[in-house]
């Protein structure tokens, strides 16, 4: 028997002495009796840490995926996080404390997190982002919802470039939200908008033909674009802020963290809220979570921000300090008219970025990112020398990730190249289905492969990658 | 010259100087210590060919000027963030007796399972056959999870405790749907956690308050009159949020379940009835668990946490997928396998009617294998000693502390007792925020205030079983303390002037909202102002 | 009540409260945290037969009664030595200008060497074939340390430099008694570091004493004086203690090697010279290293080091053994091998005429694969860089601080700069040791007082290469408002209760000499009491 | 380039203007220009700390030894060290101080190190520690000093039961202290005292029959002996206090730390010095280093006592406080008459002991210490039941450690063994050479294997280890 649990035998009886009962049972005698577990829960007894750690490193040794070469994106990139940021994350004050709610012992936190987002509102564009949502997913939903909130009205507009995953979990909120999502295919890896003549001269309905009709909610209070889209691809986003000040509706830019660091910022393009996956940022791939939703928006909207917001104040002597702000909006006030249900949220990954972006700096960010972009030109040109290979999305300039087309089925190609050490890279079918959705059709949802390099991959690792790739596709 | 005020003297790579170990010095932005030119970046050596930005991006992607962050040397970044870490408290510097949020010890063993590269090193888009380790783990814990609350099911994609309230509203919504009902009311009590009926406005539903009844439990005539089949469910969390079983929860069950409606647990407060009583036993339909509460999976500051949500057989169908299964039960569980299955004994499968995804990907995967080392070092047995013994601390306090501060509800309570400073402050004005400062200044962090809301000047104390009964007196005797002195010459201004001993002193909150200044940009400016 | 006091009374459990976060509180020693039954220990489940102490051993040697250490749970150990922890300066908290000590940064990519598993679960008794990762890493750094040094070979057994000087002086010995002199006699200077007279009586040698010169070097005729074919050596560091660079250096070699004696280098100020001038060119015979000064091993509060010994070709027979070798070497490093090579590149070689072990194993090796590692990263250039930038930031001090404090030897500095107190301790009364502590209140660690011994009220800056020029501004002005706060009205008073920040007050050192208590258990029994 | 230092350019350049110099040259004005080195350091330029961890991970992968199941001991052992021990030894604070030269800054390690010091002494039964020294060889070697120190008699009686090593460290130094230093044989695995009637009544030299001569030095001033020994045996104390007391020589003891947990406690038996090995309360094998050297005396010799020791005394404010005390002991201020020369000395090491041994408590440390024997014993009692395998030290009671002798080449079958997945144990050869010494002959260390188990070895493993043994000893 080993836990964690200080009590003594001598310290239980004194105790319940103390409270005038018999024993350990009595301090449950207001849960019915015939509700109660007769024979205790139906699970092993405790093991001592080490067998325990033993077996979850058994856990551990059976995903070879972790020995992999990582050539996968699709929103989790295998960046580097020094050993440096891992320690300073992972300080234990950090990493057991709760929530900032007493400012005066939280100061570690809170300062960390009001550097995070300033930060991150600088990679925006924007002015003020939040102190972290659950993950990319979930700061879009939000930003949908503060959009649709802020333009009055509920239909919104979604490119199809945008991660298939994220777009599910709109679908999926907007059961409760009732907002009407509505897709925008590409046409050739960037999205063809209805109705903007920038995008399709002379076409009423965009150049996919496939305009949303009037049934499906009229114009748009909410439009959703991605900064390169989940393909890869960099997407004009002109005539999205045409469309958005056309309508009057919100605009929402999904943008890459890391191709910010050379990429125009979405707050440049005219965004009004931008969202973003923030795992890049120190954390590890992690089987996809704890991950970081970063959400950055206008100063005009800062009262229907979801989630925490730090803000810099005095103490009583008139010493700089910080604490959590704008609490009206959090559900502990107004409950119900909150502006999200957002409590617990991904405080320490947002430390971890602020530690990891510190680490970066500003030639930091900007040399990541340039790396990633070499790797992705250089995979690409080699693989589309490949027979068997071929691009997704034409010659639509991509940054850091790029979808080709394999002759053999992209699920049987990840898996012949995991036999020689690679993860290949993210089959389409696996984010989209099998019969595609507006991103790509069936064909391209069964021979899309979805490759990323970062700014970890070595030229001969992109070689051995591209030998294997070959062998792959002719087999 | 006050250490402070040289902090905030602006100054190009900052001022550098040290500790606030040494009394109460400030520490600086990271971009006041910030030069042009300094570095900590080192990346790997890659031999990729080194075109340029004009050459890979159109010029009009292309950014003119970097992204401005700080530029510090990995000697400033250190000294930064270690300082700003002694300027934090934590589980690991002391009690945390912060109700409602199960501030326990978290076993360092846990940080060493979820730095195994074996389980943080994997794509979460990598295919089953690869992921097998990561796939038997997750079901290894929904068994467990399952025994614990007993439900049928579980899914692990929320990655919070408000995104399981979601999306449990969720599931109560595709239920109906799927009868062909249209139900658009959701009860809460009063008593409720904030995160609920933020939730169910959020799933689409109108909130229904019923009050509490003098025993700080649901007025079961109150509940009774709102009762018709416009009630899509109930959320209730047992022990409620005043640590009170509610006594009538067989009562509330069949009520709610006679008229259709479904039972939603919030499961912020299961480590009270841990091995004791199930909430699926209770008639709960929904349960979601707080992993970073009840299984000691870490707060981090505010967050990740995890709050995977359990559901009763007839909601299975439902669930958010793709779920991790055993491979033969794939087809039990759901036929549309969204991911390969192939080569390995386990995989994915979507559920026939799911309601779709709630995540990026899986969940907080890395939370989750905290979770089972939790499970498995305490086993059922264990589990159980938890309860025990949380519910016994919390007794202990309410016991020793009932002739010094309030007790609105003077029962045996759970995993957690609800104080108020109520005498104190019409004796002496002694607020319970007061009481909190003041704690701060004795060395423990501060309780839960003013919430839950029925409870004027509440301080909801939730010591957790992993404090000693020796850390309980001192914590009893510092209560005992802030009461006694307040009862002195000058003991009001003290109080109001804690706390005095901290990084910093007291706060002044209004102002940052009057006054926001959410970046270091808008320093200055008069407020928040659109960044470059 | 104030918290101290509470620490003070035990009480069995302890009074956990928690953090010297919060104001001055003390904390209890784990001894009075402990409880009769408390537990944090686990071990594995083994299966092995569970037979009783009686079953095992002999009554004669069985122990009655068990070994009394704290009993605490998981949860108090990890809040005690968090709570220890943030009473304790740190490289990592702030700047640490420690002359002598180098007390630059220690970069966290070492940590992370120092624990990955093929490195430190290495058995040092393994056979040589299944240790060859070691081998090759001990080979490689000690090629490294050769062309830093100018050196022929390097042992690394001596565990630091102390440990290395002793094994020099051994050397020393067998180099003389090889060639069948016996010599009574080293030299050293008066500025020179106390380990190294320690150092010469246990290496079975008399200290002779030189004096230093007006300009802080060896008095040249001094030297020249007590020179004889009695002497064995010389042991020099170069820069020497004072910060300045013994100018002479070639006449002194030549003149102990004209009288048949070796040179011991010091290599405690390496980082002065890195890349810019080797001990071995200087003449050197014999060079010890502190990988913990300027290889940046972090200190550990006072060790883990490492003290290889670097010596020139006629000594490399005499080299500690057995040495790790390319195999190929091993017959020109020493024929008889000690512990096997079958099997791979690298093994292990006795020198013919080796002095012995000098360690248990092989030395402090987790502490030289930091060490590597930090050569890596640098490189040539890097190693350069970092004496510039060392020898660049003492200047800078001591040009910004010599109108305030005194410079004994007013001229360019090495890596450290020596100033003194002394006319600020004659017009006021302000010690070096007030100006120690005043630091402590400013938020930096204190320089090295009252040595070199030759300098009065010495205060010994060592700023390091890792400070930015931010922080040796914050660092003078916090020296500048001492001088100018002594000045002042009641200054002299303030000055000597400082500090009146940090964890405890100004400590009474004479009283714990007076009355010792080393141990808990002589705690009361007015000093140290022989225990059970 | 990549490196840890802050200064830019202007930096550099404002600071020279300062300093009134052209360049960074100049600061080197004082080197004589033609020793300085010319085309700087021929080692290769530095490389980023990504492609060094890559590096230095290729050594730790190189090394076989650390997959192997370890039943090696000889002083260096496998014993649990915990995540709470790693994660509390390896904070910052106390891995980046320095020796606490400022107490008001440094209580965090002086108050850990009293601990240590406190566990320490009640570990030995004696009443003072030292803050630690390199290892348990030098701690020997400092004991020996002092012995030599307080009998006023340069002349040592050690064991050969005693650590090779150790001895050799003691034979090194004796060379500049001038000890005359006698290694006393063992029989059947115990020390053959010379003279001591009870150990071999009737015969003046003692059971081995060979007394130290007079031309040897004359009586022992220090008698030193190892409890239990290095081959693991139980030697009897008593008589070794009474030959101490017979000559008036100083009684050392170097006692296995762990076992003591179990045993009798050498200040039970008399000793005035106890030393030991640390290494087993939380510091992983480390190829050996860093160690942790134990040092434990009477109160009497506290002022000869070695290294650095904690005091507790108060602060100004009459507040409980520690500092290093007795300093006149050290070299910094008596310098030639300092006891010894240590100063850097392993106090981490110690932090990390003093982490562990809280963490094993009373109860956990006998229960480590119990469960060593119990697997020492399980092995041996199969062990041999070999064909191939006796018993090396007869029927003398072992506690931690076992000496078989095997029928091949004990170098052989470690060897073989490791190929089967085991570290079997320490060949008697590489400690003690190929001819042997005073505790094995040339058959001994040829055919002699030293074995230790530890309570991390299940019985699954120790039953693999004899299946391997017995392949190995048949081959
Ligand atoms: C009673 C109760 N319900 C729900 C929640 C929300 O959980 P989470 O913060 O994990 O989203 C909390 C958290 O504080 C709570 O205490
Ligand atoms: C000049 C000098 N020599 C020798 C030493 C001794 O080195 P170590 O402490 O590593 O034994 C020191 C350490 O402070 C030193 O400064």
């Amino acid at each position: 028997m080993a836990d964690y649990l200080p009590h003594t035998d001598e310290d239980v009886a004194a105790m319940l002495a103390f409270l005038g009962l018999q024993d350990l049972d009595e301090l449950f005698a207001a849960v019915p009796a015939a509700m109660r577990l007769a024979g205790g829960l139906d699970l092993a007894d405790g093991e001592p840490e080490p067998d325990v750690l033993a077996r979850m490193d058994a856990f551990a040794r059976a995903n070879r995926a972790a020995d992999l070469l990582c050539f996968a994106g699709a929103g989790a990139y295998d960046h580097e996080v020094p050993p440096v940021v891992r320690a300073l994350a992972g300080r234990s004050e950090f990493v057991t404390a709760y929530t900032p709610y007493q400012p005066e012992v939280a100061q570690g936190v809170l300062q960390a997190v009001f550097e995070y987002q300033t930060m991150v509102a600088r990679l925006s564009g924007l002015p003020v982002a939040n102190a972290s949502l659950y993950d990319g997913a979930s700061a879009l939903v939000e930003a949908v919802n503060l959009g649709a909130g802020a333009s009055g009205r509920q239909t919104v507009w979604v490119s199809s470039g945008v991660h298939p995953h994220w777009r599910g979990c709109l679908r999926t909120f907007s059961r409760g939200s009732g907002h009407q999502i509505l897709e925008i295919p590409l046409a050739g890896g960037v999205t063809a908008w209805p109705g903007d003549t920038a995008v399709a001269p002379g076409a009423p309905g965009g150049a996919a033909g496939r305009p949303p009709g009037a049934a499906a909610g009229g114009p748009p209070g909410v439009v959703v674009v991605a900064y390169p889209n989940y393909l890869g691809c960099l997407e004009d986003l002109a005539p999205v802020r045409r469309l958005a000040d056309a309508h009057g509706a919100t605009m929402v830019v999904a943008a890459d963290p890391v191709a910010a660091g050379i990429l125009r910022s979405a707050g440049e393009w005219g965004a009004d809220v931008v969202v973003g996956e923030g795992q890049a940022f120190g954390t590890p791939l992690s089987f996809g979570g704890p991950y970081l939703g970063l959400f950055c928006c206008t100063t005009a909207q800062v009262r229907r921000l979801p989630g925490r917001l730090v803000g810099e104040t005095v103490d009583l002597e008139g010493r700089r300090a910080y604490v959590t702000t704008l609490r009206a909006r959090e559900q502990d006030i107004r409950r119900e008219k909150a502006t999200s249900n957002v409590c617990t949220n991904q405080t320490l990954m947002a430390v971890t970025a602020a530690v990891q972006l510190g680490w970066l700096g500003t030639g930091g960010l900007a040399e990541v990112a340039l790396r990633c972009a070499r790797g992705t030109r250089y995979l690409r040109d080699a693989a589309l020398a490949i027979d068997g290979v071929s691009p997704l999305t034409g010659s639509t300039p991509v940054v850091r990730e790029l979808a080709l087309r394999t002759r053999p089925p992209a699920r049987t190609v990840v898996d012949r190249m995991a036999a020689e050490g690679f993860l290949a890279g993210v089959a389409l079918a696996d984010l989209v289905g099998d019969d595609g959705d507006g991103s790509v059709d069936a064909d391209g949802a069964a021979h899309g492969l979805l490759v990323a390099v970062t700014e970890r991959r070595t030229v001969e690792e992109i070689n051995g990658y591209l030998v294997a790739l070959d062998k792959a596709v002719r087999q | 010259m006050n250490p402070n005020a040289q902090a905030e003297a602006h100054a190009p790579g900052g001022r550098a100087q040290s500790a606030p170990l040494m009394g109460r010095a400030g520490e600086p932005t990271i971009f006041e210590l910030s030069e042009p030119g300094r570095r900590s970046w080192q990346l790997r050596t890659t031999g990729v060919p080194e075109w340029s930005a004009e050459e890979l991006l159109p010029e009009a992607h292309r950014r003119v000027t970097p992204v401005p962050l700080a530029e510090v040397s990995e000697r400033d970044l250190v000294a930064h963030f270690t300082r700003l870490s002694h300027r934090q408290f934590s589980v690991d510097l002391g009690a945390y007796p912060l109700g409602s949020c199960t501030m326990k010890y978290n076993p360092k063993i846990c940080d060493t399972v979820a730095s195994l590269p074996g389980l943080a090193g994997v794509h979460p888009g990598a295919p089953a056959s690869t992921t097998q380790g990561w796939l038997a783990l997750l079901v290894e814990l929904e068994e467990a999870l399952c025994e614990v609350t007993g439900m049928a099911a579980v899914t692990f994609q929320p990655a919070a405790g408000a995104a399981g309230e979601l999306t449990g509203l969720l599931l109560v919504r595709a239920y109906h749907e799927a009868r062909g009902e249209q139900r658009r009311r959701v009860i809460i009590p009063d008593s409720a956690h904030g995160t609920n009926p933020a939730s169910v406005t959020l799933g689409g539903y109108e909130v229904t308050t019923v009050p509490s009844d003098a025993r700080g439990c649901v007025d079961a005539a109150a509940l009774r009159a709102v009762l018709d089949r416009d009630v899509a469910g109930i959320m209730l969390t047992n022990p409620n949020t005043l640590g009170l079983f509610e006594e009538g929860i067989e009562e509330i069950a069949s009520a709610v379940h006679d008229v259709g409606g479904l039972l939603y647990y919030d499961g912020a407060n299961l480590n009270a009835i841990l091995g004791v009583v199930r909430p699926g036993d209770m008639g709960f339909d929904i349960v979601h668990l707080n992993l970073h509460k009840t299984f000691a999976t870490p707060h981090g500051g505010g967050g990740p946490g995890a709050g995977p949500v359990g559901v009763s057989a007839r909601l299975v169908d439902f669930l958010p997928g793709p779920r991790p299964v055993r491979v033969g039960q794939a087809a039990h569980a759901g036929a549309a396998a969204d991911g390969t299955t192939a080569g390995g004994r386990y995989g994915w499968a979507a559920p026939p009617r799911s309601i779709g995804r709630v995540h990026s990907w899986h969940g907080n995967a890395l939370v989750l294998a905290r979770a089972l080392t939790y499970v498995l070092v305490h086993g059922g047995d264990g589990l159980r000693r938890v309860a025990e013994r949380a519910v016994l601390n919390a007794n202990w306090l309410r016991a020793r502390l009932s002739s010094t501060y309030d007790v609105p509800f003077d029962r045996p309570c759970m995993h957690e007792v609800v104080l108020a400073a109520s005498t104190l402050k019409s004796r002496y004005g002694l607020r319970a925020l007061d009481v909190a400062k003041r704690l701060l200044e004795e060395g423990f962090h501060a309780p839960t205030i003013y919430f839950p809301l029925v409870v004027d000047e509440a301080l909801m104390v939730e010591p957790t079983e992993t404090e000693s009964l020796q850390t309980l007196e001192a914590l009893a005797e510092a209560f005992e303390r802030i009461a006694a002195g307040v009862a002195e010459e000058g003991g009001i201004d003290a109080a109001r002037a804690a706390p005095r001993t901290t990084p910093v002193g007291r706060v002044d909150e209004a102002r940052a909202a009057r006054t926001l200044i959410p970046t270091f940009d808008a320093r200055g400016t008069g407020g928040a102002a659109r960044a470059g």
